[in-house]
């Protein structure tokens, strides 16, 4: 990609769409950024948020999380499949971490019915309405990047021609988890 | 395609990140003590998060370009966290329980 | 300092004067930095226009000695800089931090749209039975420090006292103090400075500002 | 892959209508479809105003043709007339228009690193607009809680009138952002990664530097307020508790995440523009620009400096009065850099020789009002001078010399300088001049007096100054201010048949009619598919040797080798 003749070139190793992926996920720092430093500082300068936080089920949360720690192991595979042109491996790798998000979303849907059902909704005070915007936001992360890793999974079918893909995807769904390891602790461990 | 560069060894920082959710979890279970607690928790947190970013991500093999691109923004979260301490951590009037 | 423009309307409290004066010190830097830039510029446009038979010089400006004919003035501006924010900070200070003691304290609540006004009563307690409520006015003694607690039951709203040089945002769920000493007797008008509806335009309440034997008459008759 | 692509299938833009000029990814016709999105934007923009102004002059009387504007749907105008030049007229047509037709021309790429997310980028736009539009004909009307949008006004529809109007103003607002963070990327990422050989960073042109400041700005402060726009939509739709006092909220909460983002975005408009105005001084003095690196230093500094200003909008918000100082040092201190820039502006003037064709004009009537609206903005940043000025219409004044100069002024020394590479066609020089001199008088009469109102008390976005007693003596400054605004929309007709003269009769633009350095110049007028044709640029030098002496012309493009003047004839 970045072998072209007629250009000034960049820094070793970097390649202009994985720039673009970095660039991307700075501009998401600072959307997860923004929203965690809100409840940082509202969690710090008020009372009751450790009790309402009770509610919540770690179980759920924690299954979650080896969840999304599973998955970035299969994608980081997956990558490393490709660069040794390993088709199967490949899909294998890439396969497990699509069924990983889906798994995520699906035990946050069941986590979600459980606490509506118990009367918690996003209407029910301070920290349920960041509780649901957090995980809400970043599980629309997940779901995207589900989309696109079945993108390149579909695409890694026939050929290995966009296979770079698989290590941009793979970044942004480290990035998913990373946000993830952070609301974690921050919602149900504190 | 960059190709031929170094990988660390993958499956041994998925082994410590699941020790590191072992440890962070015990530690939200061990009764009383939340402060010590808390330090745990939020350190494994951090640890795991570096241990994603620099060896899943290849933060490690990447030029100062990215870097950059990946460090500013939390610095500017800081800033944005430190300036709301005033009107939100040590607002004088008292907030509803959540 | 202003005044003699009339810009500024006619100022009644003890710290206005201050804010007219880092009005007007920043006024007199920047009417100096204005005739500097455009008098530099004008001439510039005059003596360096193009002319048959006169070539442009070659100046990249990147050498410090050249850049230095920049950089210097851009010091000056930095020195005004501080100054300004040297001056302006006791004032600051003055207006929004360092309240002082005052025996009078009015509860004043922003609502959709009108100014809400409590005295304490007798028992200089509010939320008791003897408060006295007033819908858009408020008086006040001359010549003593009063302190206003601002509310709001639904919306922002912004205290204004254009004579007063004091606004404040009433923002709801936070109890915010500003403070005034008027100087003169008079009354005065208190816009809503924040855009909070449809009749925004059109809220204000007055101020009364009374001598001090007619405002003690005037709170006696409110007492009985 | 991208060259191969792009060199192999040079006639793909060939093949008919709707790819080339409505699902085009060449970055010139994504350009143009920015261009005129943000000009029909700026006519619904300015018919706003126009109503505003009529409602301010001459309070609840009927308009002509409208009827009685009343203060909701005044509300609504000064709400959406901000929301829109701002995110749709300035931000398309200074970044969306400029930035896609100049920077891969400018850096000699033959189109932006990924055309295809750049087209994405531009639907989206229209999406957005469509969004937005579409807002005015909901039951309850657009929104109108200011173009801040600050709650608990904007959080419950009750407190408005307005329900799904403010919704859709908010979707609207998330995906010009999402359409703006693909530009950004997009821009920042091929300016990295297509430069022509011998294009290192200091030999870009400063209006590249300046787009991609502009975009790094944009990409990083945006993060908050979406965040924070979030929040809003849910707590309109699902009675989340963000901004509501009485469930644990705080209102306080939007003012920051707003501002962290609204400081960055003033630069975000003003940076490009000025960018324009660096690129057509020193063309029209014949003269480098004063201190080339020294400029690039100033602009990312006063950007990093925008990061750590943005509470001086919030000065009597009711936020911890301790932190009004730090943050009144900051914001005196970020005029340091734009002093630099200013004067390094004026000093490319001295000893140059200096033409006054339109596009210097406008570069020159751009200076001088930011000049203005810098040492008024002086005023806003001291924390004890804005307990006074805050709201009033002083700030109004301030902001439109700061930033109607930059999207007019600087906006159309852009247009006149690069319409012949756009368009190919020259614009007329005697309608040019009548344009600008008609828009900077009534620029003036529109604005100037507004500071003499702000300083006399009178606060923003109220729908009748009559109704306060201070004000009634002062009337006819509103009607004056009025008569200015109907005059400078009046005005903008010699544009209009300046580009209509232009396309039907004007003169065929040659490839460098200016005389200019930079790499856009070295293509045809209009460039075609992909820019140059075989042999895309090599760069030998810096974007500004004019007039160097010795040399034979008094311009070297920048793909001239050594000792010649441009590069006709040595490429093919």
């Amino acid at each position: 990609m970045s072998t072209r003749a007629d250009v000034q070139g960049l820094p070793a190793g970097l390649t202009g769409p994985k720039l673009a992926v970095w660039w991307f996920l700075a501009s998401e720092i600072m959307v997860f950024g923004g929203l965690i430093a809100s409840y940082l500082v509202f969690r710090l300068g008020g009372p009751g948020w450790a009790e309402a936080s009770q509610h919540l089920s770690v179980t759920f949360a924690a299954v979650n999380t080896l969840v999304l720690l599973t998955s970035s192991y299969t994608v980081v595979r997956a990558f490393v499949a490709a660069e040794r042109g390993d088709i199967g491996g490949l899909r294998i790798n890439l396969g497990l971490t699509v069924l990983g998000g889906l798994l995520f979303l699906g035990i946050k849907a069941l986590e979600y019915t459980t606490e509506i059902r118990a009367g918690f909704t996003p209407g029910s005070g301070i920290f349920w309405s960041f509780y649901y915007t957090m995980t809400g936001l970043h599980g629309l992360h997940v779901l995207g990047g589900v989309v696109l890793n079945v993108v390149v999974l579909v695409a890694a079918r026939s050929s290995l021609e966009h296979v770079h893909r698989v290590e941009l995807a793979g970044l942004y769904w480290h990035f998913v988890d990373v946000v993830w390891i952070f609301l974690f602790p921050l919602l149900y461990l504190s | 395609m960059t190709v031929g560069h170094a990988h660390p060894n993958y499956t041994a920082v998925f082994v410590w990140l699941l020790a590191l959710l072992g440890v962070g979890l015990a530690a939200s279970l061990v009764p009383g003590g939340r402060g010590v607690a808390l330090v745990v928790i939020f350190a494994t947190a951090v640890v795991k998060a570096l241990l994603v970013v620099l060896n899943f991500m290849h933060l490690r093999f990447e030029s100062g370009v990215i870097y950059a691109i990946a460090l500013i923004p939390l610095v500017f979260v800081a800033i944005l966290a430190v300036a709301l301490f005033p009107d939100f951590v040590w607002h004088a009037a008292p907030r509803g329980a959540p | 300092m202003l005044n003699w423009l009339r810009w500024l309307p006619e100022n009644a409290s003890t710290y206005g004067a201050d804010v007219d004066g880092v009005i007007a010190i920043i006024w007199y830097t920047t009417l100096v930095w204005f005739f500097l830039t455009f008098g530099t510029l004008g001439a510039f446009l005059v003596l360096y226009r193009r002319r048959p038979g006169r070539a442009a010089a070659h100046v990249r400006g990147e050498r410090l000695r050249e850049a230095a004919w920049i950089l210097v003035p851009v010091a000056v501006v930095l020195v005004l800089d501080l100054w300004l924010d040297f001056r302006g900070a006791p004032v600051w200070a003055k207006v929004k931090i360092e309240r002082p003691p005052a025996e009078l304290t009015v509860q004043v609540t922003g609502r959709q749209f009108n100014w809400e006004v409590v005295y304490p009563g007798a028992d200089g307690r509010f939320g008791t039975a003897d408060d006295k409520p007033f819908i858009d006015e408020l008086h006040v003694p001359v010549n003593r420090p009063v302190r206003v607690v601002l509310k709001s039951r639904d919306v922002i709203h912004s205290f204004f006292l254009p004579n007063f040089r004091l606004k404040q945002d009433a923002v709801p769920g936070r109890d915010i103090e500003g403070w005034f000493q008027a100087t003169k007797p008079g009354k005065y008008e208190l816009p809503c400075a924040m855009l909070c509806g449809f009749g925004h335009s059109g809220m204000k309440a007055y101020l009364y500002v009374h001598p001090e034997a007619e405002y003690d008459a005037w709170a006696a008759e409110q007492r009985s | 892959m991208i060259t191969a692509s792009l060199v192999h299938a040079p006639s793909h833009a060939d093949t008919g209508f709707w790819s080339t000029y409505v699902f085009s990814t060449d970055h010139k016709t994504i350009g143009k479809q920015y261009l005129g999105l943000g000009v029909l934007w700026t006519v619904v923009g300015g018919l706003l105003a126009g109503g505003m102004r009529w409602q301010l002059a001459w309070p609840d009387t009927a308009l002509p043709v409208v009827g009685e504007i009343g203060p909701e749907v005044f509300n609504m105008m000064v709400t959406m007339h901000g929301t829109i030049m701002v995110f749709f007229v300035a931000m398309p047509i200074l970044l969306g228009a400029f930035g896609n037709f100049l920077i891969p021309l400018m850096i000699g790429a033959r189109d932006m690193i990924f055309p295809r997310l750049n087209m994405l980028s531009v639907w989206t736009f229209t999406v957005a607009s469509v969004v937005m539009l579409s807002s005015f004909f909901v039951p309850g009307g657009a929104a109108s809680a200011g173009w801040t949008g600050y709650p608990p006004l904007s959080a419950r529809p009750e407190y408005t009138g307005v329900h799904w109007g403010l919704n859709l103003w908010i979707l609207g607002l998330a995906l010009e952002f999402a359409s703006f963070l693909m530009g950004g990327v997009n821009y920042l990422t091929t300016a990295i990664a297509l430069r022509a050989p011998g294009m290192t960073f200091f030999r870009m042109p400063l209006v590249v530097w300046q787009q991609l400041v502009a975009s790094t700005l944009f990409l990083l402060s945006v993060g908050p307020l979406i965040a924070g726009a979030v929040m809003l939509l849910l707590d309109r739709t699902l009675g989340t508790a963000f901004y509501a006092s009485d469930l644990g909220g705080d209102p306080l909460l939007w003012q920051h995440l707003f501002w962290f983002f609204g400081h960055p975005e003033v630069y975000v408009v003003l940076l490009p523009a000025l960018g324009f105005v660096l690129e057509v001084l020193p063309v029209f003095s014949r003269k480098p620009i004063f201190g080339y690196r020294w400029i690039i230093w100033a602009t990312l500094v006063a950007g990093a400096l925008s990061f750590i200003v943005w509470a001086h909008h919030m000065f009597i918000s009711g936020m911890d009065p301790r932190l009004a100082m730090p943050f009144s040092v900051t914001t005196i201190l970020i005029s340091v850099p734009f002093a630099y820039i200013v004067f390094a502006m004026i000093a490319t003037l001295w000893r140059g020789s200096i033409s006054f064709d339109v596009p210097m004009l406008w570069a020159l009537g751009f200076l001088t009002m930011f000049i203005v609206g810098g040492l008024t903005g002086i005023f806003n940043g001291s924390a004890p001078a804005d307990i006074y000025i805050n709201n009033t219409y002083f700030v109004v004044a301030h902001f439109h010399y700061t930033l109607f100069s930059a999207v007019v002024f600087g906006g159309f020394a852009g247009l006149y300088f690069w319409f012949p590479k756009m368009f190919g066609r020259m614009l007329g020089r005697p309608l040019g001049h009548l344009h600008f001199w008609l828009t900077l008088v009534f620029f003036n009469v529109t604005f100037f007096p507004q500071h003499h109102l702000g300083l006399a008390g009178m606060v923003r976005r109220v729908a009748n100054p009559l109704q306060y007693d201070a004000l009634v003596p002062l009337q006819w400054l509103n009607v004056l201010s009025t008569w200015g605004a109907f005059g400078l929309l009046a005005a903008q007709a010699a544009l209009v048949a300046n580009v209509v003269w232009s396309v039907r009769a004007g003169a065929r633009a040659p490839g460098n009619p200016w005389d200019a350095n930079t790499l856009e110049w070295s293509a045809a007028s209009p460039p075609p598919h992909l820019n140059w044709g075989p042999s895309a640029p090599m760069v030998y030098r810096g974007p500004y040797d004019y007039s160097v002496p010795g040399a034979r012309a008094d311009w070297h493009s920048q793909d001239a080798g050594p000792g010649r003047t441009s590069a006709l004839g040595a490429r093919s």
